[in-house]
């Protein structure tokens, strides 16, 4: 098991460096200028300097070495100095965003709260309701629920957000004046009180990742279910004369989970960029909505930062799962 | 070999499914007794209703798609076909228990074999955790797996076939039930793995003296171990013996046949191995004549028109046949077994 | 017939054949170690002949069948079918033997494509290996149907629309489809009902007769094997541990395992079944990947001796026609067996 | 005792070879049945889909709904593009069916165009994502060199942030293509590239499998030990037999792809803002949402019931193929 | 309530929908960061709503008279008002405002409002309160540096280590630049939401009335017309540029209200005067090539006189929208009015028009003809819901009068991207006809008008560069635009304004379409609102208060 997550995460390595590699170069196809929001009138020599100035000048491997450098030792030391306090990474030279100049990294922890609040909860939501939602529909499958739930859940998969969230927005901020329509990403949660206004302002993007979430899951701890259902030890379980619930519940659960729960980590990347139209339609200003405005903007560094962070997530996350699986799976953990 | 009253008494059992493209009659009319500590083995091609039988008995079939169409099962005086599911689930592992082909797939792979073990005695006895675990390296020392205490930790995937079956075997014999069930439990293995199983199985009956229903199709292995035999073909009981009486004076041209087929390590070498043409009967209706008529070569106007009951043909023996084999004719008006 | 000796050259020569599939763990996915699944097998076939091959599950039955047809690359030793080499056969060359050579599987559902007509699977090896007009082809595919007791009408059916006995025809149908003189028969009854058995069984026999074909009978029901084989090769972990004419090995077998392999055979007779005194092998059959040092059985052997555990034994003929591998058998100088074995018998032949 | 009692030796069994088969009624009517002509695999397949009321549905819905845009024009002359503006924001009556849009323009022949590009990405897209994937699986499937890189170089896709990188490619690509081959074509290309490029990996990974699985199924050793070579291997053995899963995916790939391109319209990076998708409809009808209600409820009835007919149709194949449920 | 002390309504809520980057309106020419700089830094002078001058920082406007401007109009003279201080307590200088004019005219700096200081020769202190601006030639409107939002004054010490390259590099000064403003800065989150508290060392007694502002950024523009006009969360919202039915909707659930400010925006229709065919390569929409048919200004009339103005407003502008036939709408003494009659939709008349001109139907395919040459254009705009549908109606109209009309949208960005090496920028200009909208900033027309010049015709030798899109070019005009930097008196500038308007538009170089005013709304609740296109929107937000 262990010798399995060691050489899991030594080829999770080269991966991510080709995976940087291919990044970097697609990005640098980019017809993307530092110097498109300067104003036309700016000279064309002083533009050039400008450019200079932020490493534009030099050779493709440089500027990837500069950045893998930035990225993998500058800012996790400026992570380290902010924490404790220390000074290692002074005087570095960091990834600075083209359209405010401002190190990429403080826009993305800046970003950070309100995605994990509201993306990750609809995520934490999602699974929660689709999970009860998948083992009923299997153990009864065929049923009157099932097939609610079948429907339900592709209706779920199949309809946009930017059209169910204008669509909860028109009913519950403007009709019902129930919820806020815009998320207040400054609001602090420091009381009961604001505790609720936050609840308050999460509910509708929740509610509309959420259904996406607990579409797509709910499948597939049906189909496991059903999978496992059909196992012969499920049948050693009932002659020994076990209660249904624990047959569902212990058995049969605990062995459909297996694959479910790598589903469900692999699945947790999307949390930080899948949402991008949901950020938009709610105002949540978070990774998502911080990815498409810099796309609009050209802004590449930010645009080659996020899309690795990306990447690192999802293999990290793959990486997780595979773990996941082996800790879950006795047969894989004494392999 | 105790020949004392029938601890499990099943009436003209009959259960079908309701599949797709119309009915399966899979078990029709099937009427047997077990006794206590007697070796009932159960034979018959695949197909033919052994094991449906027996999980009808207890309620392990799905219903939907299977119907227990009619009939009872009396055990300890209840019929159990009438039983609500908690009365059964009290019944099912504690006083029948049941083993089952593939020792591979039957057990929980997340699980480890002792608590698998565990479950039915906490759950029937009422033991504790500690109380279960000792039991439990008892029963893995009943049932001949080493170091015993060790293992209850491990999981199924760490177990040999062999001793995978021996699991669960323990799990059956958990409770001390007086019934015990195992449809075809060496079918999987090998000779010489099935060959230590069946040995355990012959001591353990010693040991404990429990009821057994033992379902195979090898012939070898019922001439081995059981006491009695029925023959199965086409959901019914065409033959019923006592074991000896089966191998000498087979009474059912099925039973015959199927005799003859298997050829032996150690008998007379045949110059050629003889067959049984055709193909087993689809059981899309209820039986209105002969099931094993389109094979059999006795066939007369009468195996068409009706179905043969289960005539006596000698003591503790009934053969479902209308050929009587003793004076080589149709039978005439002989009074019906059952 | 019996004895690969008698001066005629052996149809199927098997010489010291090894397979042996990698492990690959660690870290980096190094070589660590091989299931030596077939660790040293020496056998000839002769023409017309049947050499029955058993032994338990995972031995290395099948693979030794595979690797004598080359559909593994086998790791050491040789093979020669017909006077031509086999295993170190180029592509080509190796495609131009498949004619002489051919297989018929375990699972009868397993081995045919679910998706191809019962014609196309018997013309497949005609597509492949002849220049056979269309009706050409059509009357060949009928004759083999008819050969192997199918009913032409259903030539254009699919497989899953046949029973058991009769897929099992069609795996035939298309192993004679190009006139082999040797037939690799994995197990083809091991899948199939009792009362089906019969039916394969005497097609094979029948054919061999008519055809005079040569096979490799793999199997793990010693009764069956004894029915069909002439001589039988009893397997012990990727290596023969006995190869004797069947009548001679089923009444006085030599090897230790063969004698516990054949006591285990439950026999359907239940005087007889009370009667016989079994010899019952405590444990399981180890891992190919990691054989026991010495000789393979030591670890279940009943009668095992010190030198056992430590010196694997030759396997060579001890009678006429008889091989072993067992020390029980060493010769001392005189050539006499060190110590005499004690046949436990347990069926006389009639 | 080893003979075995000597009145059973006279046993006459049938078929033993000196016996004549016997007469045998129900034997005669069964092998009746049996010999009718053969019953193609894909009979089979549907006789299995028909009893799956979703997947009929489902299939039904698809075909009307292909059928309503190649065939709409025809039936339906209105140019989508045509402006009347007296008509403009009009409800659904005989002379506009589904209503006009701010401009008078009639929505369902705009809906039948905008199906038309909606439906065209998703066919080509999963064609693309199929192609790509049943073909990267089977070859590393089923050639063992290939199998390492092929498989990284999968993992390496899986890796990859899709949807930014669809958005970058968008952005990058958008304007060379255009110039190239015109703005709607261009952008046609780019979006069922970018979306088939990025979505073949869970094809692939299955179809693997599949493969591998195969190729220890007996019937491909039977084909090598006839000396079948590896091209007509696979043509006549593996591709069949990996169908079933690759049509799976390709449902689900229609409907990724159909979500996919609304979501690129929504960003703005999609067709051009004249050229209807689905997708664009409905995200110009989500202004009108309080007073118009039906330019939403259209396009996206539209985009909901065809992914989910073709979900539906999903399940069913795959119930269909599945030869474990056909048997039954 | 309009009065009382600072800080007693709480919190006021802004939302644009595009977010600002910065807070440093000279490192980017974007709207959204101007007006979000403008609740923090100010200039000397603001321009009303009416886009007259209004003193901010000084207490009087310098003009000849009051001897603020020189005689020979090289200079202008500002004295700062007393007692303002940065809202870090520190007093306003005119080193400030020296230093001001040295961040944005370092030559590294990449200044984006550098166009305001264009003929500024020197600025200097000439005491703690008096500063001086030197123009290297006379100047008759000497209003652009240190006036209007897009030219504020910073503050030395923030800034004095940022100048030329390392402006950008500033980061610290550019998100949290310290003003003279009635806001200070408490947090700035790029692209998303910016905390503004009120300065509590404001010069204005009572002022601002609210405490804080929350200025959130992201969405649309119907997301954020909805959340002041709907839903009520936001009291204002910018940039509402949806169809008016949507507004009209919208406001009708009586929270808000849509407002409008009209400066100088006209959507017009340029005309190209040179042949953009493909063929010609390198030459294409050179002067070299004259276009075969568009220099023709009855051709340009007649498709002038076929576009119903009203229905576009009424499709794509509502309230923020009038029918205009002149580049130069506004301010009211530079509009003209000779050309009103084609705010009737004629389409007779233009059909009259191009037949006079020769040009007829004569093969009947409903496109008219001449020489062989059919009256085929091709018009282009930028991707925008609007523009499109004014496209789609405008063809609609121009294929009724028998114009073959091919549309083509390119995205904003290419559009005017200004890439040299794109074939779409819109300085290109490879179409027949494009649509966009222009204005000027401030209220003097001089330097717009003088963008119609000759030499300011872009061409492949200036990298493209240059304002006279539709390449219009007449000796007459020259001089009349050289004849107005040399007026001063104001009704004479605006009687040749009048003029250089008339023959642009009479000329056929342009199809004014639109007015278009900027469409913002705010709660019915909030007071005091004061829409300026001529300046920041929210440019007297220190008069804002909430209506109890
Ligand atoms: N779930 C089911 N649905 C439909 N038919 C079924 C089902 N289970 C069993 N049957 C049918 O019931 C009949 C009896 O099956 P059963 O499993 O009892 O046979 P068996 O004698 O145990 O055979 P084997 O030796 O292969 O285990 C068969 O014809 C089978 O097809
Ligand atoms: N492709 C392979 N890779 C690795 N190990 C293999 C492979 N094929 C077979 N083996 C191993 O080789 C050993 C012998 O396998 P083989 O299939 O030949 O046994 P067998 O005697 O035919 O058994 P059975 O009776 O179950 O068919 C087994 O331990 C098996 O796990
Ligand atoms: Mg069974
Ligand atoms: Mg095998």
């Amino acid at each position: 098991m262990l010798t399995f997550a060691l050489r899991r995460i030594l080829i999770s390595i080269p991966t991510l460096l080709v995976i940087s590699l291919a990044i970097f170069l697609l990005l640098e196809l980019a017809p993307g200028d530092p110097m498109s929001q300067v104003p036309l009138t700016v000279p064309d020599e002083v533009k050039q300097r400008m450019r200079e100035a932020l490493g534009m000048g030099e050779p493709i491997p440089v500027r990837y070495g500069k950045w893998l450098l930035q990225f993998f030792w500058v800012e996790p030391l400026n992570l380290i100095d902010h924490w404790f306090g220390t000074t290692f990474a002074a005087g570095e030279q960091r990834i600075l965003s083209w359209q405010t100049r401002s190190p990429v990294m403080e826009i993305v922890a800046q970003r950070m709260p309100q995605t994990l609040w509201v993306v990750g909860m609809s995520y934490v939501v999602g699974v929660l309701i689709a999970l009860p939602i998948g083992i009923y529909s299997a153990y009864r499958q065929y049923s009157v629920f099932d097939q609610a739930g079948t429907f339900v859940s592709m209706i779920g998969y199949s309809v946009p957000p930017f059209f169910s969230g204008v669509l909860v927005i028109v009913i519950f901020s403007i009709q019902l004046q129930w919820f806020p329509s815009v998320y207040d990403t400054t609001h602090v949660v420091d009381s009961w009180d604001s505790f609720v206004v936050q609840l308050r302002q999460m509910i509708m993007p929740v509610m509309v990742l959420a259904l996406q979430t607990t579409a797509q899951i709910s499948r597939f701890m049906r189909a496991s279910m059903l999978d496992n259902l059909g196992q012969d030890y499920v049948r050693t379980a009932r002659a020994k004369g076990m209660s249904e619930a624990v047959v569902v519940l212990r058995h049969v659960l605990r062995n459909s989970m297996i694959p479910v729960v790598t589903v469900i980590a692999l699945g947790v990347p999307g949390i930080f960029g899948g949402a991008i139209i949901t950020e938009q339609v709610f105002k949540v200003n978070g990774i998502g909505q911080l990815l498409i405005t810099a796309i609009q903007g050209a802004d590449l560094p930010m645009v080659q930062t996020l899309t690795f962070i990306f990447a690192v997530l999802i293999v990290g996350f793959n990486l997780l799962a595979d773990i996941l699986y082996g800790l879950l799976d006795p047969r894989i953990r004494y392999d | 070999m105790p020949q004392n009253a029938p601890v499990l008494d099943v009436r003209d059992l009959t259960t079908i499914f309701h599949t797709r493209t119309g009915e399966v009659h899979a078990v029709n009319g099937v009427s047997f007794d077990l006794r206590r500590g007697e070796l009932l083995g159960v034979v018959g091609e695949s197909g033919s209703g052994k094991s449906v039988t027996m999980m009808s008995l207890i309620g392990l079939l799905p219903t939907p798609p299977a119907e227990i169409r009619h009939g009872t099962v009396t055990f300890e005086g209840r019929d159990l076909l009438r039983m609500d599911d908690a009365g059964l689930r009290r019944i099912r592992g504690d006083r029948i228990g049941f083993v089952f082909q593939d020792p591979m797939t039957s057990l929980n792979p997340v699980f480890p074999v002792g608590h698998q073990i565990a479950e039915p005695l906490r759950k029937h006895m009422r033991l504790n955790r500690r109380q279960a675990r000792d039991r439990a390296v008892e029963l893995l020392e009943l049932v001949g797996i080493p170091d015993a205490a060790r293992r209850l930790g491990d999981y199924p995937h760490q177990f040999s076939g062999g001793m995978r079956q021996r699991v669960m075997i323990a799990i059956a014999l958990a409770c001390d039930p007086d019934v015990l069930i195992a449809d075809e439990p060496t079918t999987a293995l090998d000779v010489t793995i099935q060959a230590q199983i069946l040995e355990l199985v012959k001591d353990l009956r010693e040991k404990l003296g429990m009821a057994i229903v033992w379902i195979t199709h090898d012939l070898g292995v019922i001439a081995g171990i059981a006491d009695r035999v029925m023959v199965m073909y086409g959901g019914q009981i065409v033959e019923h013996a006592a074991v000896r009486e089966m191998f000498a004076r087979p009474r059912h041209p099925y039973t015959r046949a199927l005799l003859k087929t298997v050829p032996s390590v150690r008998g007379r070498r045949e110059p050629r191995l003889t067959v049984i043409e055709g193909q087993p009967p689809i059981l899309t209706a209820a039986p209105d004549a002969c099931p094993f008529r389109d094979r059999c070569a006795y066939r007369f106007d009468a195996c068409d028109r009706r179905n043969p009951p289960r005539f006596d043909v000698g003591p503790g023996h009934d053969a479902a046949c209308f050929w009587d084999f003793d004076a080589d004719a149709p039978r005439g008006r002989v009074a019906a077994h059952a | 017939m019996l004895d690969a000796g008698t001066g005629r050259e052996p149809l199927v020569r098997v010489r010291d054949l090894k397979m042996h599939f990698p492990i690959h763990s660690g870290l980096l996915r190094r070589r660590t170690g091989a299931v030596k699944a077939v660790d040293g097998v020496t056998f000839d076939i002769s023409q017309g002949e049947t050499l029955g091959l058993v032994g338990e599950s995972g031995c290395g039955k099948s693979t030794c069948g595979r690797a004598i047809l080359r559909l593994y690359d086998i790791t050491g030793g040789s093979v020669t079918i017909a006077g031509r080499d086999v295993a170190h056969a180029g592509p080509n060359e190796l495609r131009r033997m498949r004619p002489t050579m051919q297989m018929v599987f375990q699972d009868p559902q397993a081995s045919l494509n679910p998706r191809m007509t019962v014609a196309r699977i018997i013309a497949e090896p005609l597509d492949e290996h002849t220049r056979l007009s269309r009706a050409e082809k059509t009357a060949r595919v009928h004759d083999l149907m008819d050969r192997v007791g199918l009913n032409r009408a259903f030539a254009n059916r699919y497989p899953h629309e046949f029973s058991g006995g009769q897929r099992q025809r069609i795996g035939i149908a298309r192993a004679l489809a190009l006139n082999p003189r040797f037939i690799v028969c994995d197990e083809p009854i091991a899948a199939l009902d009792v009362s089906i058995q019969a039916q394969v069984v005497n097609l094979l026999e029948e054919l061999q007769d008519s055809l005079g074909l040569t096979y490799l009978f793999i199997s793990h029901d010693l009764s069956m094997v004894r029915h069909i084989a002439d001589r039988v090769a009893v397997m012990y972990l990727g290596k023969i541990a006995e190869l004797s004419p069947r009548d001679d090995l089923y009444a006085d077998p030599l090897h230790p395992y063969t004698r516990a392999l054949l006591s285990a055979v439950p026999e359907p007779d239940p005087e007889a079944a009370a009667a016989s005194s079994r010899t019952i092998l405590t444990g399981d059959v180890p891992s190919p990947a990691n054989p026991p040092k010495g000789c393979n059985f030591c670890t279940r052997c009943p009668s095992v001796m010190d030198i056992c555990r430590r010196i694997d034994p030759d396997f060579r003929e001890v009678a006429p026609g008889r091989h072993v591998a067992c020390h029980l058998y060493d010769t001392t100088q005189d050539g006499r067996p060190t110590a005499a074995p004690i046949p436990t018998r347990q069926g006389e032949t009639p | 005792m080893t003979d075995r009692p000597d009145h059973t030796d006279d046993v006459p069994v049938a078929g033993n070879e000196a016996t004549p088969v016997p007469f045998n009624p129900v034997g005669a009517a069964q092998s009746q049945r049996l010999i009718e002509a053969p019953r193609s695999q894909l009979r089979d397949v549907w006789d299995q889909f028909k009893t799956h009321k979703g997947a009929l549905f489902g299939a039904g819905f698809f075909v009307f709904i292909l059928l309503a845009v190649l065939l709409g024009p025809l039936l339906w002359p209105l140019e989508p593009t045509f402006i009347d503006i007296r008509a403009r924001n009009s409800g659904p009556s005989l002379t506009h069916p589904f209503g006009t849009d701010q401009l008078g323009r009639d929505i369902l022949a705009r809906m039948i165009a905008g199906g038309r590009t909606s439906l065209a990405v998703g066919l080509t897209a999963m064609a693309l994502a199929l192609f790509l994937g049943t073909l990267i699986g089977v070859l590393s499937g089923y050639f063992r060199r290939l199998d390492g890189i092929l498989m990284r170089l999968t993992d390496l896709f899986l890796a990859l942030p899709l949807l930014p990188l669809l958005l970058v490619m968008m952005l990058l690509f958008r304007d060379s293509l255009r110039a190239a081959i015109g703005p709607e074509t261009g952008i046609f290309l780019l979006v069922v590239l970018g979306i088939g490029v990025t979505s073949w990996m869970p094809t692939a990974r299955i179809v693997r499998g599949d493969v591998l699985a195969l190729k220890e199924r007996e019937f491909v050793l039977a084909a090598r030990s006839i000396g079948t070579p590896a091209r007509r291997m696979i043509t006549r053995h593996i591709l069949p037999n990996v169908l079933s899963p690759v049509m799976v995916s390709a449902t689900l790939g229609i409907a990724n792809a159909i979500i996919t391109e609304s979501a690129l319209s929504f960003l703005g990076l999609g067709f051009p803002s004249d050229y209807p998708t689905w997708g664009s409809l409905l995200r110009d009808g989500t202004d009108y949402l309080q007073s118009y209600p039906e330019r939403v409820i259209f396009p996206g009835a539209a985009i909901s019931l065809t992914v989910l007919a073709v979900n539906y149709m999903g399940d069913g194949l795959r119930d269909a193929l599945d030869p474990r449920i056909r048997g039954r | 309530q309009e009065t009382g002390e600072r800080g007693r309504n709480g919190q006021l809520n802004i939302f644009y929908w595009q977010a600002p980057s910065t807070l440093n309106p000279y490192l980017s020419g974007g709207t959204k960061e101007v007006e979000a700089a403008s609740l923090v830094l100010e200039p000397l002078v603001r321009f009303s709503e009416t886009g007259e001058l209004v003193p901010w920082l000084v207490d009087e406007i310098p003009t000849v008279e009051n001897g603020g401007v020189s005689d020979d109009l090289t200079s202008i003279t500002w004295t700062l008002s007393e007692g303002v201080t940065w809202s870090d307590g520190t007093p306003l200088t005119a080193e400030d405002a020296v230093f001001t004019w040295q961040y944005c005219t370092d030559p590294e700096g990449g200044c984006a409002q550098a166009s305001y200081f264009d003929g500024v020769e020197n600025v200097e202190a000439v005491d703690d309160r008096t500063i001086k601006v030197t123009f290297s030639g006379p100047k008759p409107f000497p209003y652009t540096a240190f006036v209007g939002s897009e030219s504020p004054i910073i503050q030395k010490a923030q800034f004095q280590d940022c100048l030329g390259a390392k402006a950008p590099e500033c980061t610290e000064a550019n998100f949290n630049p310290i003003g003279t403003g009635p806001y200070v800065v408490d947090e700035f989150r790029p692209n998303d939401v910016i905390s503004y508290s009120a300065n509590e060392n404001f010069r204005e007694e009572g002022k601002p009335a609210f405490a804080s502002v929350n200025f959130k950024g992201g969405g649309d523009a119907a997301a954020a017309a909805r959340a002041v006009l709907e839903t009520g969360e936001y009291d204002y919202a910018w940039n509402l540029q949806l169809a008016p039915e949507i507004l009209t909707n919208m406001e009708a659930a009586g929270l808000g209200t849509v407002v409008a400010a009209y400066g100088t925006s006209v959507e017009r229709i340029e005309v190209n005067q040179t042949d953009p065919d493909p063929s010609l390569g390198d030459a294409r929409s050179t002067t070299e090539h004259p276009h075969p048919f568009l220099t023709d200004p009855r051709v340009v009339q007649a498709l002038s006189k076929a576009i119903d103005r009203q229905l576009l407003v009424d499709i794509g502008y509502g309230a923020a929208g009038q029918p205009t036939c002149n580049i130069l709408p506004a301010p009211e003494i530079y509009a003209s009015t000779a050309n009103d009659d084609c705010l009737t939709y004629d389409p007779e008349g233009a059909k009259a028009l191009l037949e006079e001109a020769g040009w007829t139907d004569t093969d009947g395919d409903g496109i008219r003809d001449k020489d062989g040459r059919k009256l085929s254009v091709l018009y282009q705009t930028s991707t925008n819901a609007v523009r499109q549908d004014v496209q789609a109606i405008i063809k609609q109209e121009w294929e009724d009068i028998g114009v073959e009309t091919e549309l083509r949208n390119i995205d904003g960005s290419v559009f005017f991207g200004g890439d040299p090496s794109s074939p779409d920028t819109f300085q290109k200009f490879y179409a027949d006809l494009e649509m966009y909208t222009n204005n000027f900033s401030g209220v003097d027309p001089e330097s717009y008008m003088a963008s119609w010049k000759c030499s300011e015709i872009p061409g492949p030798d200036s990298q493209w560069q240059g304002q006279n899109i539709p390449r219009f070019c007449s000796e007459e005009y020259d001089a009349l635009v050289d004849k107005l930097s040399q007026t001063v008196e104001l009704e004479q500038r605006g009687e040749i304004v009048k003029q250089l308007n008339d023959m642009l538009v009479q000329g056929g170089a342009l199809i004014p379409l639109i007015h278009r005013g900027n469409p913002a709304a705010h709660a019915k609740t909030l007071g005091g609102v004061k829409m300026s296109d001529w300046d920041s929107e929210l440019w007297n937000i220190k008069d804002w208060y909430r209506i109890q």
